[in-house]
Order: structure tokens, then C-alpha cells, then sequence
């Protein structure tokens, strides 16, 4: 399969904090990549570099072909690279219809809001929200706002769609229903970028794990080869597992 | 409950705003009958207010001094005089509006012209379309009367009869002085006057080594001083408001510049500029349009200029100066040429003022046919000892200049 | 969104209806009325549809004053320096917008009022071109009777409201206003749908300005003098946010009712209390914001909720 | 010589115009308010000093010792009853209900005390310094010194006690701070407060500099802006690079592009500074 995203000694430093350090990254299409680390790993920096919210200091990144190194996150979410929040952040006065308007909206030029208000109700009703339609978005709880998430960032019919936990502060009912949705969208051929910190879902779901530790990518592989390799369990397999024993005592 | 605390705060406020609506919107009781209005647009807030307040002061004593002697007399009948104060907050175009607002909506039968002379040129276009006569106390400008406008008339005289006698004055009793440096306001009259006083230095030979103006609301003048003493110019002139004047002269002690002639334009004239200085005052000089040691023998109602001052103390305690003085003027003309035209008519009233020649407690009044009084010689004034000294014209002259300012 | 408009609509008519029953001075008021109309309704493309505390209101003011000023006095007709100060309004203002929107919450507030400060030296720097501190007089425009005259300027006046208002109204319909929306709402997530936030905020900005500017300049043929300190008040920065405050935010009806109780109390006040009337204004200022925050458009919709509904 | 003078009057200057800025900056810090009453309050406190001075003799620094505490208590009720109503209010709100008072304010000060400049001025003057010919005026040399003395004190305060620390805490991190248990609402308020306090302390110390009068206050309030961005808001050792820079601009500014520039120059460098640089000259999180 052709490569959709490739990520070449990209690195980004904070004043002082080195939150990327020379990532090297191909990902083809279709391919469903669980992004996993402790916290603080660059996870979320890595996702913002793609989409232009904090650029690069080095490398270069490329999306079906083009150079996106510089681009502004609006110009990247035209492209087709789509992402949801780990912190929710919807448009709270709007309905949630009108949410998922935005997304088609200015995602492509020309459209009319008539229409994207139209594209929206499909995509609403595709997350089991139709029902919530005209319900302003503040009102809608935390499960509801995830999947509004969702909905507006496949209303932008993207190429690759990054998903920042979006199983995070979920009921695992919720989280079934989530991880119901991200395989039928897998289905219908869409490349995926998850970072997950429940392993149940990522090993369940992807294709491809990719674990970034400090910044540094440390391991990339299939999931049962990943789970396998003393670098990451000592990194974060092994932290977790001791954290949450840690919480039990 | 939310709501029901909400609308009764929301009834509160509507009450609030009513109760000042129709508090306000009770209509002035004054009647038109037996009374002389006369509108006075004034910057009574905002920056120019410490100027309205002297304006105000020598309006007020006038209007008393005219009331106490039973009005104003027009064909036998006595007419009390009333003052209509508009405040247009130091903003020119809101001096446009109140002088309409007078005309109209007050109906005043004369007005007495805007603060200074932008704001009084500006509201001359509606006062001229109404065909009110209009008095100006502290339009010095030409610029103002060039308009060719019938109804306009003011009792300064241009800025240039300010800076020529002083250049004169200096270079006959200082003749070492051959190095000006000017600093000026930002701002219309006191650039104005550096202006005039930098083509009347040049005109007489003294070389102009400094010439710069400071913003409005400058809160620190070392840094130009500091330059300007680096230059040593045996004269310095400087002009603003009386605060800008304060800060300079003091930061001039403060950074020990002296010369031999300090000039400063228009704060010593002003009674606080002494005060608030006390010996850092010493030896300024400074010009005006008037001065309390002026002595005339006046036919206007205040008579001799001793008197004015003498009424003007016992009013407001202090020393009038120049503006004080002007707006009492423009009042005391009024009442002069109304009584003359035995009318309270616009335009009998305009007449007699545009043939009004007479002396006044302020000296001599005649107005040229541009409306701005040619008949006054101001005097250039000197602080010694506290007290501003008359310097020039001889015929007034109570001591020398002095040199040196420390 | 129809409603709202056919009030707006319905007040501008009974505005212009003005001149049958007013002298000079009422079109006075009456031009001021629409002035204020202009800076409210325009501010509130910034402040309400955009969300950004925008204090440069006096900026567009004094720009336009003094654009249309000095095109004048160079022998430029009215009608061309009018339109070349929209035009440079709208330009200058979209420049500025796209750097200075990309500061938010105070550092924007504080920035707009500094254009201000900055706008107002300038002016009275470039002492050649606009007479400095000295001030710029303006040739007069026509030659009409009293009555001729304030019915012109008021006309003039009027029309740049129906202009503003029209394009005010234009943008809340449009993808535009639905994208101003977005940015007061949530602007990092506005930039991820594809909006260019920059864009959007520079066009406001300069939609915000160029009416204002326009106003200005109308005003400074009107009044025939204008000076930096006159036209670069920082007031005419606060005063549209005070009338916007009192009719309610984001509503186009709303800050012109706003602007024309603002006026009416502010005429009020101005002429019965003048040694105190800034104080009342001050007084009615922290009263609103206290007891009223949500503006005179919330008194409607609680006194009438059951009656018509809520748009 | 006249380049050590120049550069000596900024100094002093710079070290006054911190001392006009500090409470200003300390609201805007911690409550996220920007205090538009804070030049008036400036104001209040130099006719406070003026007129003791002028009937009762008592020497302006003598003033301080009353002036804080009587201001720290009208920046506290201030909060309490009024701008605690909408703290949590959107920007504009904040901001504009703090002009209203200032009108308020201002327009009381200019009913009662008259617009009319008045002079603190000490009999006998307290004469100038003169160092190898570079001059530094006395009264200026102490306001100097009281300022910072004031500065040190708040930085005292906020590092020492209780209750700074609390500030502290709030500025850095309100939420954090409530979890703390720390109490918000009283915190603010002293806050707000302890702003009040250096403003009136700063009016008594300017008495002695400035002409007095309710139309200085914006000037003052213009100062407190500049030297709040340039260096670094809440901070006071921003708050003293922030005025010294600004004193510095101003005095060169004057010297080489002339004295009417001084000001235009100053507003540029704050909105380049707002844009290139937001968090200042010396900008860090947490008031210390």
C-alpha cells in the first residue's frame, strides 16, 4: 500500500524541553496505528506537528505526496488530516448539528451552510447522536461530546483521522460503543491514527503500534511484536502495570 | 427565585435610569421675560477644565456685578442678565454642538465664545449662520477673525503682539543674548506662540538653537532639558498649560540649567503658577493680554482696573489674571453695547460692538474690521519677588527686567 | 434571523422620518444618532460576533476623520474621499487586524488601545499633512441654509447606518458571521475544521472599521475642524462597548436600541448635570454591568417571553 | 556628559514609573483584571500627600504610613462589593466596569479638589545632587529609594508570609489553589487591595515629582500599560526592568528623534512587544 504520511527527522523543542526528537515515520493507507506512551511521551506534540498547530524546528513532514511541514492547521484539516481532542472542545453555544456543519463547512470551499447542515445529520446520525441534533453542545455529556468530536472531524471527510483518547473518562459500555465506531470507520478503508491509553482497545483495534518515549520514537511494529519488547514494557507496559498496583494499595 | 431577583434588579436599574431621566428633563424655569441670556460653551471637564474654571469665574463676577446694580438698562427698562453654561468636555466638536444647542434649544440672545481659539473658530460657524453676536475671551489666533465673519469678536489681540514686544525688550536689556532655545506644547495656541516667537527672534538676530515641541500629556522633560542645557542658550522659552509649565520649571531646578532670561508661556500669568513654585518662580518672565497692575479708567461697569481687582479679590480670594479678566470684559461689553443700542436686537447689538471704541478696565477697546480687538498693547510681566512686575510698556512699567534665573 | 432585520429595518424608517419633524438641532441629535448607530453595530462585529474586547473604535474614528480631512483640503469632492477612507479603512484595518487578532483577552484589549495612542502621535507629528497639534480645518462642503444643511449631514450620516446595518446583517447571515461564531466559541477548534482563523479575523476587523472610518469622515466635513486630541478620544472607544453592554451583545437590534438610549441619557445628563455628568455616566456604566450584564434586549425577553417566543 | 545625564534621569525615572505600574500590575496578575481606576487612585493619594502637607506640614513619606493601610482598604471593599460581582465575567466586562469607577472617581476628584494643578512643593527644596557635573534632583532620589523600599516590601510580603503565598498560589494557579483550600474570593480581595495600597502610596510619592490633578490620571494609568508589558505582567522585578526600559526609550527617543515622538514611540514598542514578546522583558509565571 502507498504511503500516506511520512515523518522524516522530525524534532520540536519547547524553550529548553525537547518534545520530539528526530521521529522517523511512514504510515500507509489504510492502516489503523495505535500511538502509545507514558505521559509526557510527545503524543499530543507529535499529533499538533502534523496538523501545523506547533510546526517542526526540524524535518520535514509529508502528506500524500506534499510537503506539510509549514502549513497552518486550517490548511492542513483541508488536506484531510482530521483530529479529535483529548479535551473535548466543541462549540458549546452551537447545536450539536451545527457543530458538525462547522466541520463541513470550512473544511472545503464553496459549501453553502445548507448544505453542510445536511452532510452534518448523516455524519450526527452515524454517531448515534441524531437524536441530539438541536441540543446545544454544552448540554451534551462528556460520552456525547466524544463521539460529537468524532463526527465533526469525519465531517471533514478526511484522508487520515487522529484520534486523541477518545476512550478517555469513559463507562467501558461507552467504550465499547466508541471502539464499535472506529472499526466500522476502519472498515470503509480510512487511515487512522489512535493514541490510546487503554491496551485492551489498542491491541483489539490497530494494526500497527508505534510507542514514543522522551520524545524518542522506540519501538514500531505489529501489536504482539510491540507488547513483546523489553524497551517499551520497560517504558510504559511496566510503569503502567506498576502504577496501577500502586492504586490498588 | 433566579429570576425573580434578576427582573427586580432589572426594575432597579430601569427605576435609576428614569429617576435621573426625569429629574434631567425638567425644563429651565427661567423666563424669557426681563432677562438677558448670554450662552457660555465651556471645556468645564476634560483637559482644558482648570481654563474653564477661570473663564467661568470672570463671567460670574461680571453677571453679579450687572444683576447687583438691578440689570441691565435698555430703553428704560431694566433686564436681568443670566449666564447659560453648556460643558463640552475639551472636545471641539462638542463646543459645535453646544453653541447650536444655546441658539436653539436654550434661545440665548448673545453668547460668549468657546474656550481658545480652535474650539471658538470651530463653533463661529454656527453662531455666524444664526446671526448671534458672539464674544470670544481667549481667541488669540488671526486665523479666527480671517474668516470674514460678521458676528465675531474677540478682545485678544494676535499672538505675534505677545512674543514682539518681549523679544524687543530682552534684546534691549540683554543684549548678550544671542541663543533662543524654544520648546512647545503640542498644541494649538502654545505652538502657536513658539511659533511667532521663533520669527520674532529670527527677525531680530538672536539665533534659534532649539526648536522642538513635547506631546500632550508629557510626564518628563529631563531628557530634552538635559539637551537643552547642553546647548546654553541664554534665553528659554517654553509655552504650555500650567501644569507642563510647573513640571518643566521645576525639573529645570531640579537639573540646575539657568539663564539669564526664562520665559514661559502662559503659567506665570496665573496666580497657582506662583504659588505652587514659590522661589523657583523667580525672574520668570512672561507676556499676557492683561495684567492686574494695568491702571485704566474705565466707562465699562466695572470702571477702574484697581476696582475690578479689588471685586475680583473679594469674590474669589485671589489674584484675576489675564482670562479671568477677558471674560469679564467680554460681559462688561456686552452690557455696553447693548445699553448703546438700546436693544436687545442681534443685530443692533452687533453694530454697536463693531463701533464700540471706548476705554475699559482691560485698556482700550476697538475692534477691526475682522472682529479682533487692535486697540490693546499687552504688557510683558516679570515674578519678582513673588509678585509679577510689569516690565513693558513704559507707560505702565512698575520695575526692569531682571536677569538671571536660577 | 428574518425578524431581528425587519425590526432594524422598521427602526432605520422611523429614523429617517426625522427631518419632517425636527430643527437644526434635533438632526443634530439625529446625526449623532446615527453616528453612534455606526460605531456600535460596527464594534459589535468585533466584540460580539468575533468575541474580541476591541478598543480601537477611535482609531477607525480618528483615521477616517482625518483621511477624508486631508483628501479634502488637498481638492478631493466629498464623495471620492469618503469612499477612498473606506476603502483605506477597510485595507489598513484588515493589515492591522491579521497581527494584532492574534493576541487575545487583555494583550488584545490593551494593543487596540494603543493604536489609539499611536494613531493620535502620528497624526499630530505629521504636522505638514494634517496641521499637527494646530489641528486641520476642513473646506466647507456646501453652502445650504441652516435647516439645508443638518438635513444633509444627517441624510449622509443615516445612509452610512443603513450601510452598516445592511452589512452587518449580511454577515450574520452568511458562512462568514457562522465562522466569527466559531472563533468566539472556540477558536483552536475552529482553526482544525479547516476556518482560516486569520482570514476570518482580518476581514472582521477591517468590516469593523471601515464604516466607522467612514462616519469619521463625515463627521470632520460637519463639524469643519478637527483636531487629534478631538478625533482620537479614547470615549468613542468605550462608548459603543457601554451601548452594545446595554442592548445586548451580538444583537444587531439590539446595540442600535443601545446606541439610542445611550444618547438619549448621555444628552440628558450632559445638559442638566455639568459639573457631575461624567461621574452619572460612570454611575449608569457600573449599574449596567452589575445589575444588567445581559443589556436591555434581556429586560424584552423576560418581560415578553411568553408572548412571542425567543428567536 | 550629556549622554551620562540622559541616561541617569532614566534611571531615576525608570525606578518611579515601577513604582506607578507595581499595583497595577499585581491585579492584572492575579485577578486578570485590568484596573482602569488604578491611575485615579494614583491620584487620590498625591492630593491625600498634598494637603496634609499643605495644612498640618506633615512630610509626604510620614503619609505613607497612613495612606496604605486607608487604600488598602478602599481597594478591598472595592472588590468585595463590587468587582467580585463579575470576576468571573468575560474580559470586556471587567474592564469596563473598573472605567465607570474611574469616571466616578475622577469626575468626584475634579467636583471637590477643582481641576486646578497644585504643587507639592517643600519649603525648604530639597536641592539637587550634582556628581561629576551628571545632576540628580533629592526629591527624586528619594521617591527613588521609597519605591523600591515598597517594591521590596511587596516581594517581602508575597514571598514571606502567609498570605502572599497564598497570592502567589492564586496567580500561578487558581484551581490548583481552591483545592489548596485556599480562600479565592479573600484573596482577590487583598489583593486587589495591597494594588490599591501601592497606588496611593505611589500618588504620595509622585506628589512630590508631578503636578497634582484629576487629568494626570491618565497619564499615570498610560505609564502603568507600557511598563506592565515591556516588563512582564506580575512580576516585580518585570515591573522595575519594565520602567527603566520604558524611561530609557523615552529619554533617548526625546533626545534623538525628538520629544514629541517620546510617547508615539513608547505605545510602539508596547504593541510590538505584545506581539513579538508577550510575556516581557523579564516575563515568568508566578508573582515574586
Amino acid at each position: 500500500m502507498p504511503e500516506i504520511l511520512t515523518l522524516a527527522g522530525v524534532s520540536r523543542r519547547f524553550s529548553g524541553l525537547q518534545a520530539l526528537r528526530d521521529v522517523n515515520l511512514k504510515i500507509a493507507g489504510g492502516e489503523i496505528v495505535g500511538l502509545i506512551g507514558p505521559n509526557g511521551a510527545g503524543k499530543t506534540t507529535l499529533v499538533n506537528t502534523v496538523c501545523g498547530v506547533t510546526p517542526a524546528s526540524a524535518g520535514t513532514v509529508t502528506f500524500a505526496g506534499r510537503d506539510i511541514t509549514r502549513l497552518k492547521p486550517y490548511q492542513a484539516a483541508r488536506l484531510g488530516l482530521a483530529r479529535t481532542f483529548q479535551i473535548v472542545q466543541p462549540f458549546a453555544e452551537f447545536s450539536a448539528l451545527d457543530n458538525v456543519a462547522t466541520a463541513a463547512l470550512f473544511s472545503r470551499p464553496g459549501q453553502s451552510l445548507k448544505v453542510a447542515r445536511e452532510n452534518a445529520r448523516q455524519h450526527l446520525a452515524f454517531v448515534g447522536l441524531d437524536g441530539q441534533a438541536d441540543q446545544p453542545a454544552a448540554t451534551l455529556t462528556l460520552a456525547m461530546r466524544k463521539r460529537l468530536e468524532l463526527a465533526k472531524a469525519l465531517a471533514m471527510s478526511p484522508k487520515i483521522l487522529f484520534l486523541d483518547e477518545v476512550n478517555a473518562g469513559l463507562n467501558s459500555a461507552e467504550v465499547e460503543k466508541a471502539t464499535a465506531l472506529i472499526r466500522q470507520l476502519a472498515a470503509g478503508g480510512l487511515t487512522i491514527v489512535m493514541i490510546e491509553h487503554l491496551m485492551k482497545v489498542v491491541l483489539n483495534v490497530c494494526t500497527r503500534i508505534v510507542v514514543l518515549h522522551n520524545g524518542e520514537l522506540i519501538a514500531d511494529g505489529a501489536p504482539r511484536n510491540v507488547v513483546r519488547n523489553p524497551a517499551v514494557i520497560d517504558a510504559y507496559l511496566g510503569q503502567q502495570y506498576a502504577q496501577r498496583h500502586a492504586g490498588h494499595g | 427565585m433566579f429570576r425573580s431577583r434578576l427582573s427586580r434588579r432589572a426594575v432597579a436599574f430601569g427605576a435609576i435610569a428614569l429617576a435621573i431621566g426625569a429629574i434631567g428633563g425638567l425644563p429651565s424655569m427661567a423666563s424669557a421675560e426681563d432677562v438677558i441670556r448670554i450662552g457660555a460653551p465651556l471645556p468645564i471637564t476634560g483637559p482644558l477644565a482648570p481654563e474653564a474654571i477661570k473663564q467661568k469665574q470672570g463671567y460670574d463676577l461680571w453677571a453679579a456685578q450687572a444683576n447687583k446694580a438691578g440689570g441691565i438698562s435698555v430703553g428704560g427698562k431694566k433686564y436681568r442678565v443670566e449666564i447659560v453654561y453648556v460643558d463640552y468636555q475639551s472636545n471641539t466638536p462638542r463646543a459645535v454642538q453646544a453653541t447650536e444647542q444655546l441658539i436653539t434649544q436654550d434661545h440665548v440672545n448673545f453668547l460668549f465664545g468657546a474656550f481658545g481659539s480652535g474650539a471658538a473658530k470651530a463653533a463661529s460657524t454656527v453662531s455666524e449662520r444664526y446671526k448671534v453676536p458672539t464674544l470670544a475671551a481667549t481667541a488669540s489666533s488671526s486665523q479666527v477673525y480671517d474668516q470674514g465673519y460678521k458676528y465675531l469678536f474677540g478682545t485678544f489681540t494676535p499672538n505675534d503682539t505677545l512674543t514682539t514686544p518681549l523679544t524687543k525688550i530682552v534684546k534691549a536689556q540683554a543684549p548678550d543674548v544671542k541663543k533662543v532655545a524654544i520648546l512647545a506644547r503640542n498644541d494649538l495656541f502654545p505652538l502657536a506662540i513658539a511659533q511667532e516667537m521663533e520669527k520674532s527672534a529670527k527677525a531680530n538676530g538672536i539665533e534659534v538653537v532649539f526648536f522642538d515641541k513635547y506631546a500632550i500629556g508629557t510626564l518628563d522633560h529631563s531628557a530634552t532639558l538635559s539637551q537643552i542645557k547642553s546647548l546654553s542658550p541664554q534665553w528659554i522659552f517654553i509655552t504650555g498649560y500650567t501644569n507642563d509649565l510647573l513640571l518643566a520649571r521645576k525639573q529645570m531646578v531640579d537639573q540646575q540649567i539657568k539663564a539669564p532670561v526664562v520665559t514661559m508661556i502662559a503659567g506665570p500669568a496665573y496666580q497657582e503658577f506662583i504659588d505652587a513654585l514659590g522661589p523657583s518662580a523667580e525672574n520668570v518672565s512672561s507676556a499676557a493680554w492683561w495684567h492686574p497692575a494695568e491702571q485704566y479708567d474705565g466707562k465699562d461697569i466695572f470702571g477702574k482696573t484697581s476696582e475690578f481687582v479689588k471685586l475680583f479679590r473679594e469674590k474669589y480670594n485671589s489674584e484675576p489674571d489675564y482670562g479671568q479678566a477677558s471674560a469679564a470684559l467680554c460681559g462688561a461689553l456686552f452690557q455696553l453695547a447693548i445699553e448703546q443700542a438700546g436693544s436687545i436686537d442681534r443685530d443692533k447689538v452687533r453694530d454697536a460692538l463693531a463701533k464700540m471704541d471706548v476705554v475699559t478696565f482691560f485698556g482700550p477697546v476697538k475692534f477691526g474690521a475682522n472682529g479682533q480687538i487692535n486697540s490693546l498693547d499687552p504688557p510683558v510681566f516679570q515674578i519678582q519677588s513673588g509678585k509679577p512686575v510689569v516690565v513693558f510698556p513704559q507707560a505702565i512699567k512698575q520695575g526692569d527686567l531682571k536677569l538671571g534665573v536660577n | 434571523m428574518i425578524r431581528p432585520s425587519i425590526v432594524l429595518v422598521a427602526l432605520l424608517a422611523v429614523i429617517a422620518l426625522l427631518p419632517l419633524a425636527g430643527d437644526a438641532y434635533a438632526l443634530r441629535l439625529g446625526t449623532i444618532a446615527c453616528m453612534y448607530g455606526i460605531f456600535a453595530l460596527s464594534w459589535n462585529i468585533v466584540g460580539g460576533f468575533l468575541g474580541y474586547p476591541s478598543f480601537a473604535t477611535a482609531a477607525f474614528f480618528g483615521f477616517g476623520a482625518y483621511t477624508t480631512g486631508v483628501l479634502m483640503t488637498l481638492g478631493a469632492s466629498l464623495p471620492l474621499a469618503l469612499l477612498a477612507t473606506l476603502v483605506a479603512s477597510l485595507v489598513g484595518a484588515s493589515v492591522l487586524g491579521a497581527v494584532l487578532l492574534r493576541l487575545r483577552g487583555h494583550y488584545f484589549a490593551i494593543a487596540s488601545l494603543s493604536l489609539v495612542e499611536v494613531l493620535r502621535e502620528v497624526v499630530n507629528n505629521a504636522t505638514d499633512l494634517t496641521g499637527g497639534g494646530m489641528g486641520l480645518n476642513i473646506p466647507l462642503a456646501s453652502n445650504a441654509s441652516i435647516l439645508g444643511d443638518a438635513i444633509f449631514y444627517f441624510y449622509a450620516m443615516w445612509i452610512a447606518l443603513a450601510l452598516t446595518a445592511a452589512m452587518v446583517v449580511a454577515v450574520s447571515a452568511s458562512k462568514l458571521g457562522f465562522g466569527l461564531a466559531c472563533i468566539r466559541q472556540n477558536e483552536t477548534a475552529a482553526n482544525m475544521v479547516g476556518l482560516n482563523t486569520t482570514l476570518y479575523k482580518s476581514i472582521a476587523f477591517g468590516l469593523s472599521a471601515c464604516f466607522v472610518g467612514v462616519a469619521g469622515g463625515i463627521y470632520a466635513v460637519w463639524v469643519h475642524y478637527i483636531d487629534p486630541s478631538d478625533v482620537f478620544d479614547i470615549l468613542y472607544s468605550v462608548k459603543p462597548i457601554v451601548m452594545s453592554l446595554m442592548g445586548g451583545l451580538g444583537s444587531p437590534v439590539g446595540v442600535v436600541c443601545g446606541a439610542l438610549v445611550y444618547l438619549g441619557l448621555e444628552e440628558v445628563v450632559w445638559r442638566n448635570y455639568i459639573q457631575i455628568h461624567s461621574g452619572l455616566l460612570g454611575l449608569l456604566v457600573v449599574l449596567l454591568l452589575l445589575f444588567l450584564p445581559h443589556g436591555l434586549v434581556s429586560l424584552r425577553g423576560r418581560l415578553f417571553r411568553r408572548g412571542t417566543g425567543h428567536a | 556628559m550629556l549622554a551620562a545625564q540622559v541616561l541617569v534621569n532614566a534611571a531615576v525615572l525608570g525606578c518611579l514609573y515601577a513604582c506607578i505600574a507595581i499595583g497595577f500590575s499585581l491585579v492584572w496578575g492575579v485577578l486578570n483584571v485590568i484596573n482602569l481606576i488604578h491611575g485615579s487612585l494614583i491620584v487620590l493619594g498625591a492630593y491625600l500627600a498634598w494637603g496634609l502637607y499643605q495644612w498640618t506640614g506633615i512630610l509626604p513619606w510620614y503619609v505613607l504610613v497612613l495612606t496604605a493601610p486607608l487604600f488598602f482598604g478602599i481597594g478591598y471593599l472595592l472588590q468585595r462589593l463590587l468587582l467580585n460581582r463579575v470576576i468571573t465575567a468575560p474580559v470586556l466586562v471587567t474592564l469596563t466596569l473598573t472605567f465607570g469607577l474611574d469616571l466616578i472617581l475622577n469626575n468626584a476628584m475634579i467636583y471637590f479638589f477643582k481641576a486646578d494643578y497644585r504643587k507639592l512643593t517643600l519649603v525648604p527644596s530639597l536641592g539637587s545632587l550634582s556628581i561629576g557635573g551628571v545632576v540628580v534632583p533629592v526629591d527624586r532620589v528619594i521617591a527613588t529609594a521609597f519605591a523600591l523600599v515598597l517594591t521590596g516590601l511587596l516581594y517581602l510580603l508575597l514571598r514571606r508570609s502567609r498570605v502572599g503565598r497564598a497570592v502567589v498560589a492564586v496567580r500561578l494557579d487558581r484551581d490548583a489553589a481552591v483545592l489548596m483550600g485556599v480562600d479565592v474570593k479573600s484573596i482577590y480581595a487583598i489583593a486587589f487591595g495591597l494594588g490599591a495600597a501601592l497606588a496611593g502610596c505611589a500618588g504620595v510619592l509622585m506628589a512630590l515629582i508631578f503636578p497634582i490633578s484629576p487629568l494626570t490620571s491618565s497619564a499615570y494609568l498610560g505609564k502603568a500599560f507600557v511598563v506592565c508589558v515591556l516588563g512582564g505582567l506580575g512580576s516585580v522585578s518585570g515591573a522595575l526592568a519594565g520602567g527603566v526600559a520604558l524611561a530609557l526609550v523615552e529619554g533617548i527617543g526625546a533626545v534623538v528623534v525628538g520629544p514629541s515622538y517620546a510617547t508615539t514611540l513608547s505605545f510602539l514598542l508596547l504593541i510590538a512587544f505584545l506581539i513579538v514578546r508577550p510575556q516581557g522583558l523579564l516575563g515568568r509565571k508566578g508573582f515574586e
